[in-house]
């Protein structure tokens, strides 16, 4: 059988190119009429930037195994289309060469990768050793935060002065004879009753579900001393705030389901288990004001409102040298802008950040303001500094909205606000 | 478990009296009662077909939401017609009905697609086949793992129907997520309510019997399930069932299976109550179906091979099928047993994965707690890695045999392709916790699961350089299957490469739970098994059912999957490197990934493009059937025993016992006149040349 | 239809111009098929057993405490009574070689009844388990809560659990998952200041369903020990109900005068098995 | 073509004409080395208990290990099997340690605490003093 085939072949194969540029061109022009609203361009294509101090090493291995892979896919598939080219059927050739392998050539093809792939899983040990393993994980000076996860957002517990979490996630049984103790260490009547126990057990059930909702959603010790200063929050959903240039060390557990908790510009991803604590590791070497100044543009201040007008200053940011006299007023401004101090290793954000006021009498106040202040020009961005907390793992119906906004202060920011007391061996304890 | 039916009243007395009596069997037996390996082998081909088009209609879902996701910043696309029946605000899926999409996706792909097309009907069709055998070591087992994969399909489906929705947390169900009865609804029915159905008409008083009061099933999934497994029961009395009269057996058989039928429907109602618990029932289920098949491949490929097949004149194809099923045989208890645990702990008798202290919304759990969720990732990939290479290895074997065929020339190192294969084998069963690199288990751990991973790419790099040098100075006829299977060697490796970036534990961390797996994934699945299993139903549909399919077709569905493939699932690996997570229904809400949505609506056309073209492919099934051109014996000028019999084979495969002389692979042997020499021809010193090489 | 092979039976009607290889394995089919089958029957148990055991030593105090709750002497006798089926399915297998009817079918009666026997001792243990009941309740609306444990039976209207008793505020961190007999029977002691071992069961008559503030029996729901025991337990005992199934099935074809030697082997297989996994069992639920 | 010459095809055609070859198995002995291996571990598990618990697991381990021996060589013939069996047995038993040796780290604590169990009661506590 000589190979008619190949004439419907290529036959069918021009009809489909035909086809597919049709496609094609249908494809990007329902695209375009769609778009609309929706993100325009194709987007950035490639690994995001990187931000942690242990994330290039992770680049660099994505990287040598990029290029391995690639040579490999390269190689093989070349060899495969030549061999396709060059062997194909023609009807002078009778027969195929006969041999049924060849004992060093498979060797070798077995050797080589064994050697190549020996060493990357080295490579790899190294670099997650580095990073699971971290020296950070006794380094007192990091800083700790405790993130729980519940359907389908964070809570984020700080461990506050003493520099030490608590106890979390320990929720009333139907027959305890008392509620756990309250914040000011005394005992609670709730319900009208000292405990659940009291109460028969359905009730019990539907008591103890209203103090967690109520009083306790996450479970905390109040008896703990060491949780008596953590800085927590109710109700879930707050940001993430976290220092830069610092060790970090982040527990991860959860209430409900299993989460995860991936930075993709730091590298970090880990899942949070309910009923387990995991440990992260990792350092930032950005803030988020240095982050947002790096993307900002100097305008002068007679050319800003012309700049604000631009579409694509919707969600401008305003930054401004707060060294400048006369700015330090705390900016509770009512347009909501962000101020910055961008040369003042102070440099701090003041996270309020509502849009842009467009009402120009609101701004050209502002404006005179800062004109008043003795400004001569400010920096302007899109970028608000802040990074995004993704949840990695399926947990549940909200799954795609579980984020949260992380933001990297400066260390000295993040001291101020007391979340935890550093052990800094230089500085003098917080007040 | 010697299941080998006997009419009970005479069989044995005369069990090695070699008569000549006929007794023709009837319709039923012959065609639908089949204990014939080939029947059962297209038994199990229709039911995975059908089943990709659920799963492939799955997947236009899944597209459709990723190509308009409803957001703030976009408007969503009405879903034809699914919108309107389901009654959706404007047309436009909820995500938690995308949850559910994407879990039944891959459930109904890799459970019901995958695994039944590769293993079952591969398997079944081409073992006694290739080894010279009448049938199966045991014939009326091998029908039982056919007709208890139905009713295992049925519950699968029934899902759709469960309040609460079907299973929607994912293809893996880790607990304490599928743990969660109802999705976390209540238990209201959410899909288009076909209990309305019920209490209308005659069907009234008969659904009273198959359906236990307080059963959350409504009438579409009760009547389905009651037919499977009537029918499940019915094989086993059509069979078993002997009162001496011809009809009276036809009325006992008829009867008892009706009763069974009822027993086993009101049962399956009382295990299975909502979505999730359907889902872990029809998965131990099918479980029981694989290792029925299991056990008989392994017994069969042990002792009905023909004379002088021994174990290293095998096909490769017969190999890969009697290493899977070893695996199957190993690997698909242990799931089971996992299973069985969840549904426990979903019934909420237990609590071997969900912790102490468990709060759903603010809720506190009435189960005692204690339990690990690692424990069920760790036996769930215990299973689950093991059955990807189940899901890749058949299909490596028949691209194998198919290269071959068609380069005319012999596999290239015949010996370490089946080294290879064993060692995929062995490798694949430790190797399970790469899957969990981020799962927060010991990081130590993941170390050792990551040396082992990484080399398991050392035999499939034999694999890969072999068919290279299959191909290397050979006469390539270009054929539908021989395309497809270039397909799957080339897509393969993609996918294989993809993996080492995935088997570092430290590259893991950005790309786990992203597009990146979503890429790997389908292109080891669909560019690997499917274009093999593409490839496989090419090859044999002319053994299978006598015709030849329609060539121009075929190039036109084997060239637009081929294209549409790479461009629906190659930009996957883009969207992975940047961190695009998987599992989302909106990626909208996402300040960092928003800006991928052209990419993502790429991708959804060509998937569209991708699902129309296996139109083609069903047309060409299915016309080729009706009108394709009578099959010859051996169209492809093969040289294994399957060839050597009609096409379709009779019922016994071979008119007189093949007695095969030499290996499988003898194209272009300088012994013979024609490129080819098939494994029953005798020819002095054919056997001696192998060894030479 | 025409001939084929399957008519033919395995002869190759034509001899090869070379010898044929054999496939030297003399095994036959169905024995591969049952030792196969077990193959994967160890892999379903190790699953279950291994979450078994992995869950004990992840909480080693809670299993070694409820293990003492489980009866040595019944799953002793459950263990010989296994043994003695063992012998018995052996002696059965070995006389149907024979062609020994009248043995065949005693010793596969012997056989069911050791099964039925297990089974019996083992309904015994279960029922045990279910009317074992932890109960935390107070017995007027003032009163202190106290903590029952104990055998609950119904007289008349009244549920009777005759145990121990204690204050709630006598165990701490009370948890009625995670509390045992033993405790409560200690905290009881201590408070009354006798000996734990001196101390004797008595009945109460537990309150009124509503100042029960929360009552659990011993079923797998009371704790991941119990779960796991009535897993592992279970499924075996599932596995001993296949058996006899079987073994039913033999028994009534030897009666009606078929022995079935192969037949009989491999159940008898199956059975040493399942006897095999008990030995397991055993020890490592009943006895560490 | 009937379905039973099928089945006779199928079924072990050597079966009942070629028995099991026939071994003397002292199986009153086997019985009674069992018994006497219950009675041991059953006074070990409820007299003899050792101070340390992993000296009572590995004793009730090695001697459920014998008795299992004994039951799989003599009453499940693997003592007279051939290769074949014996590999089908070893395999899987080979994996079962295997699971389980890989699942034991994940859960324990071992050297440094980068997972360890999240407030967990007293008798859920790894290493609870009991
Ligand atoms: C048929 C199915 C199949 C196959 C064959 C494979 C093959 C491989 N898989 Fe894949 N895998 C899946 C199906 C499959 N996988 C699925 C379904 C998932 C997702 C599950 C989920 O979470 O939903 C998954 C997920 C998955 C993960 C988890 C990722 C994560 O969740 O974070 C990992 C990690 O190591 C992995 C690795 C590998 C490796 C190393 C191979 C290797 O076997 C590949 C070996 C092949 C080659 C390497 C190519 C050929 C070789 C050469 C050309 C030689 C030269 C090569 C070098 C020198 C490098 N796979
Ligand atoms: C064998 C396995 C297999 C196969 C064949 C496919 C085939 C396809 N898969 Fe799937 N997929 C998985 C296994 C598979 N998938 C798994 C395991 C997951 C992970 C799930 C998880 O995270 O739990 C997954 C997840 C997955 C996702 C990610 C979902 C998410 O994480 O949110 C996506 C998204 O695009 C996707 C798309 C597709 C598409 C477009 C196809 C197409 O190739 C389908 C094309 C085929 C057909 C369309 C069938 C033929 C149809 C007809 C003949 C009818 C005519 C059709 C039309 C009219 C349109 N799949
Ligand atoms: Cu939380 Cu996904
Ligand atoms: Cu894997």
């Amino acid at each position: 059988m000589s190979s008619p085939e190949s004439r419907p072949a290529r036959k069918s194969f021009r009809a489909c190119g035909i086809g597919l540029i049709a496609l094609f061109l249908f494809v990007i022009n329902v695209n375009s009429s769609y778009a609309g609203e929706a993100p325009t361009g194709w987007g950035q294509w490639w690994l995001p930037s990187v931000r942690s101090a242990h994330g290039p090493a992770i680049d660099s291995l994505f990287l040598v195994i990029f290029w391995i892979t690639m040579f490999t896919f390269i190689a093989v598939e070349t060899l495969l289309v030549i061999f396709l080219i060059k062997y194909r059927n023609r009807p002078e050739k009778k027969k195929a060469y006969f041999t049924h392998g060849n004992t060093k050539l498979e060797m070798t093809w077995t050797i080589l990768p064994a050697i190549v792939l020996a060493v990357l899983a080295l490579g790899s040990k190294k670099v997650w050793d580095e990073y699971r393993y971290s020296p950070a994980s006794d380094d007192p000076n990091r800083a700790l935060v405790l993130a729980i996860g519940q359907q389908f957002k964070w809570n984020f517990v700080y461990p506050g002065p003493d520099g030490k979490l608590g106890k979390y996630l320990l929720f009333p049984h139907p027959t305890d004879p008392k509620w756990p103790v309250g914040a000011d260490g005394k005992d609670v009547t709730f319900e009208g009753v000292p405990g659940p126990a009291s109460l028969p057990y359905k009730l019990a059930v539907a008591a103890i579900n209203k103090y967690i909702d109520q009083e306790n959603p996450l479970g905390k010790d109040f008896a703990d001393p060491d949780g008596k200063d953590d800085d927590w929050a109710k109700a879930p959903g707050r940001g993430l705030v976290l220092p830069a240039h610092r060790p970090i060390e982040v527990q991860l557990s959860s209430k409900d389901v299993i989460h995860d908790f991936f930075l993709p510009n730091f590298r970090v991803k880990l899942d949070a288990l309910p009923g387990m604590r995991g440990h992260i590791f990792f350092t930032s070497n950005m803030a988020s004001s240095e982050r947002s100044l790096a993307a900002a543009q100097t305008i002068p201040l007679d050319k800003l409102s012309a700049e604000l007008d631009k579409p694509t200053s919707k969600d401008a940011i305003i930054l401004i040298d707060e060294s400048a006299p006369g700015t330090n007023n705390k900016n509770k401004d009512a347009t909501g802008w962000r101020y910055i101090n961008p040369s003042s290793p102070r440099a701090s954000i003041i996270r309020n950040g509502m849009p842009f006021n467009p009402d120009p009498e609101v701004r050209n106040q502002v404006i005179q303001r800062l004109k008043d202040a003795g400004l001569t020009e400010v920096r302007i961005t899109t970028d608000p500094g802040d990074w995004e907390l993704v949840c990695e793992e399926l947990c549940g119906q909200g799954h795609n909205t579980m984020t949260a906004v992380v933001t990297f202060l400066s260390n000295e920011d993040y001291d101020k606000k007391n979340l935890d007391k550093p052990y800094h061996p230089t500085t003098a304890p917080a007040q | 478990m010697t299941a080998i039916p006997h009419s009970m009243g005479h069989a044995h007395d005369d069990a090695h009296s070699h008569g000549h009596e006929h007794v023709e069997l009837g319709f039923i037996k012959k065609y639908i009662y089949s204990c014939d390996h080939k029947i059962i082998g297209i038994q199990f081909l229709f039911m995975g077909l059908l089943f990709m088009i659920l799963g492939g209609l799955l997947a236009m879902l899944i597209r459709w939401q990723l190509a308009w996701p409803n957001s703030s910043v976009t408007p969503g696309h009405p879903v034809p017609i699914l919108g309107a029946l389901m009654g959706w605000e404007k047309g436009y899926m909820p995500p938690d009905f995308y949850m559910m999409v994407m879990s039944m996706h891959a459930s109904i792909m890799i459970f019901f697609v995958i695994i039944v097309l590769l293993v079952g009907t591969f398997g079944n069709y081409l073992i006694p086949l290739k080894i010279g055998a009448a049938d199966m070591a045991f014939p009326f087992l091998n029908g039982l793992a056919f007709w208890s994969a139905l009713p295992a399909g049925a519950i699968m489906l029934a899902a759709f129907f469960m309040p609460g929705n079907a299973a929607s947390a994912g293809w893996t169900s880790y607990p304490p997520l599928s743990a969660i009865q109802y999705n976390g609804g209540g238990p209201t029915p959410f899909i288009y309510d076909v209990s309305k159905l019920e209490y209308q008409g005659i069907g009234q008083a008969m659904l009273h019997v198959v359906r236990p009061d307080g059963s959350n099933w409504s009438a579409v999934p009760v009547i389905s399930q009651f037919l499977s497994q009537t029918l499940f029961i019915g094989f086993i009395c059509a069979y078993y069932i002997n009162v001496g009269n011809k009809y009276a057996n036809r009325a006992v058989a008829v009867v008892l299976s009706l009763i069974g039928g009822v027993i086993m429907t009101r049962a399956v109602q009382h295990v299975a109550f909502d979505g999730q618990s359907c889902w872990f029932f029809s998965v131990f289920w099918l479980g029981f179906s694989s290792l029925m098949g299991a056990v008989n491949y392994l017994t069969t490929v042990i002792k009905l091979r023909c004379p002088g097949m021994t174990m290293f004149r095998m096909p490769l194809s017969v190999w890969s099928l009697f290493i899977t099923s070893l695996l199957v045989l190993l690997a698909t208890p242990v799931l089971a047993s996992t299973l069985m645990l969840n549904l426990l702990d979903h019934h909420r008798f237990t609590s071997f994965f969900e912790p102490f202290n468990w709060v759903l919304t603010n809720q506190i759990q009435e189960n005692s707690g204690g339990g690990y969720a690692l424990l069920h990732q760790h036996m769930f990939w215990f299973y689950s890695h093991p059955a990807v290479y189940i899901m890749i290895l058949p299909a490596m074997g028949m691209v194998s045999d198919i290269l071959a065929t068609f380069s005319r020339k012999p596999i290239f190192g015949y010996r370490p392709m089946v080294y290879a294969i064993a060692g995929i084998a062995f490798l694949g069963f430790i190797v399970w916790a790469h899957h969990m690199f981020q799962s927060g288990m010991n990081p130590t751990l993941g170390t050792t699961f990551a040396v082992s991973t990484m080399f398991i790419a050392v035999p499939s790099a034999i694999k890969t350089f072999n068919w290279l040098g299959t191909l290397w100075r050979g006469n390539i006829r270009f054929t539908v299957p021989m395309l497809n299977a270039l397909a799957f060697v080339s897509m393969f490796v993609i996918g294989g490469l993809s993996g080492i970036f995935m088997a570092s534990t430290a590259v893991d961390v950005h790309i786990h739970d992203t597009y990146f797996i979503v890429a790997h994934i389908h292109y080891v699945l669909f560019g690997g098994s499917m274009f093999g299993i593409f490839a496989g139903i090419y090859y044999y549909y002319p053994k299978m059912f006598g015709r030849m399919t329609n060539t121009t077709l075929g190039y036109i569905h084997f060239f637009l999957s081929f294209i549409f493939f790479n461009g629906t699932f190659f930009p996957m690996h883009i969207l992975g490197i940047r961190g695009f997570p998987r599992r989302i229904a909106d990626y909208l809400n996402y300040t960092s990934f928003s800006d991928l949505h052209n990419l993502n609506f790429f991708i959804s056309m060509c998937a569209f493009g991708l699902g129309v073209s296996q139109i083609l492919f069903a047309i060409n099934f299915i016309g080729s059937w009706l009108w394709g051109a009578k099959a010859p014996k051996n169209p492809w000028e093969a040289t294994t025993l399957e060839w050597e019999t009609e096409s379709p084979p009779p019922h016994g495969n071979f008119h007189k016992v093949p007695v095969v002389h030499h290996g499988p692979y003898e194209y272009a042997s300088p012994l013979v006149e024609e490129d080819y020499l098939p494994q029953t021809r005798w020819v002095e010193g054919a056997d001696k040349l192998v060894h030479k090489h | 239809m025409s001939d084929t092979i399957a008519d033919h039976g395995y002869i190759p009607e034509e001899h090869a111009p070379d010898p044929v290889v054999s496939h030297g394995d003399p095994t036959p089919p169905g024995k591969i098929a049952i030792w196969l089958f077990l193959a994967s029957e160890i892999m379903f148990f190790i699953g279950v057993l291994g979450s078994y055991i992995v869950l004990r030593s992840g909480s080693p105090a809670l299993f070694s405490e409820h293990a003492l709750a489980l009866s040595k002497p019944l799953a002793g006798t459950n263990t010989i009574v296994l043994i003695l089926s063992s012998v018995t399915m052996y002696i059965a297998v070995e006389s149907a070689q024979k062609h020994d009817r009248a043995k065949v079918i005693a010793c596969l009666l012997a056989t069911i009844l050791c099964a039925f026997a297990f089974m019996g001792i083992k309904y015994v243990e279960y029922m045990a388990k279910f009317t074992h009941h932890t109960i935390v309740a107070r017995e007027s609306a003032t009163g202190p809560l106290y903590v029952y444990d104990g055998h609950v039976r119904q007289e008349g209207s009244t549920r009777i659990l005759k145990g121990f008793r204690v204050e709630a505020a006598a165990i701490p961190e009370l948890n009625i998952n995670l509390v045992s007999e033993e405790t409560v029977k200690e905290a009881q002691a201590k408070a009354e200041g006798t000996e734990a071992a001196k101390l004797e069961e008595k009945d109460y008559t537990l309150p009124a369903e509503s100042s029960i503030s929360q009552d659990i029996s011993y079923g797998p729901w009371k704790n991941i020990f119990y779960a796991s025991y009535f897993a592992t337990t279970g499924v075996h005992a599932a596995h001993v109900l296949g058996g006899i199934v079987a073994l039913g099935l033999l028994l009534a074809h030897a009666i009606r005068g078929k022995v079935l030697p192969p037949h009989i082997e491999y159940v008898g297989l199956y059975w040493h098995f399942v006897d095999l996994v008990w030995i397991f069992l055993f020890p490592l639920l009943y006895l560490i | 073509m009937t379905q039973d010459r099928l089945n006779h095809y199928a079924d072990e055609p050597h079966a009942a004409s070629e028995p099991m070859p026939h071994h003397d198995v002292p199986y009153m002995k086997v019985f009674g080395a069992l018994v006497v291996l219950t009675i041991i571990t059953v006074a070990i598990g409820i007299f003899m208990r050792f101070e340390n618990e992993a000296v009572n697991v590995l004793l009730a381990l090695l001697i459920a290990s014998t008795k299992a021996s004994l039951v799989a060589m003599f009453f499940m013939h693997l003592k007279f099997e051939g290769k074949l069996i014996l590999m089908i047995f070893l395999v899987p038993l080979a994996l079962c340690v295997l699971l389980v040796v890989a699942l034991l780290p994940d859960l324990l604590p071992i050297g440094d605490a980068s997972l360890h169990l999240f407030n967990t009661p007293r008798l859920m506590q790894p290493h609870a003093e009991h």
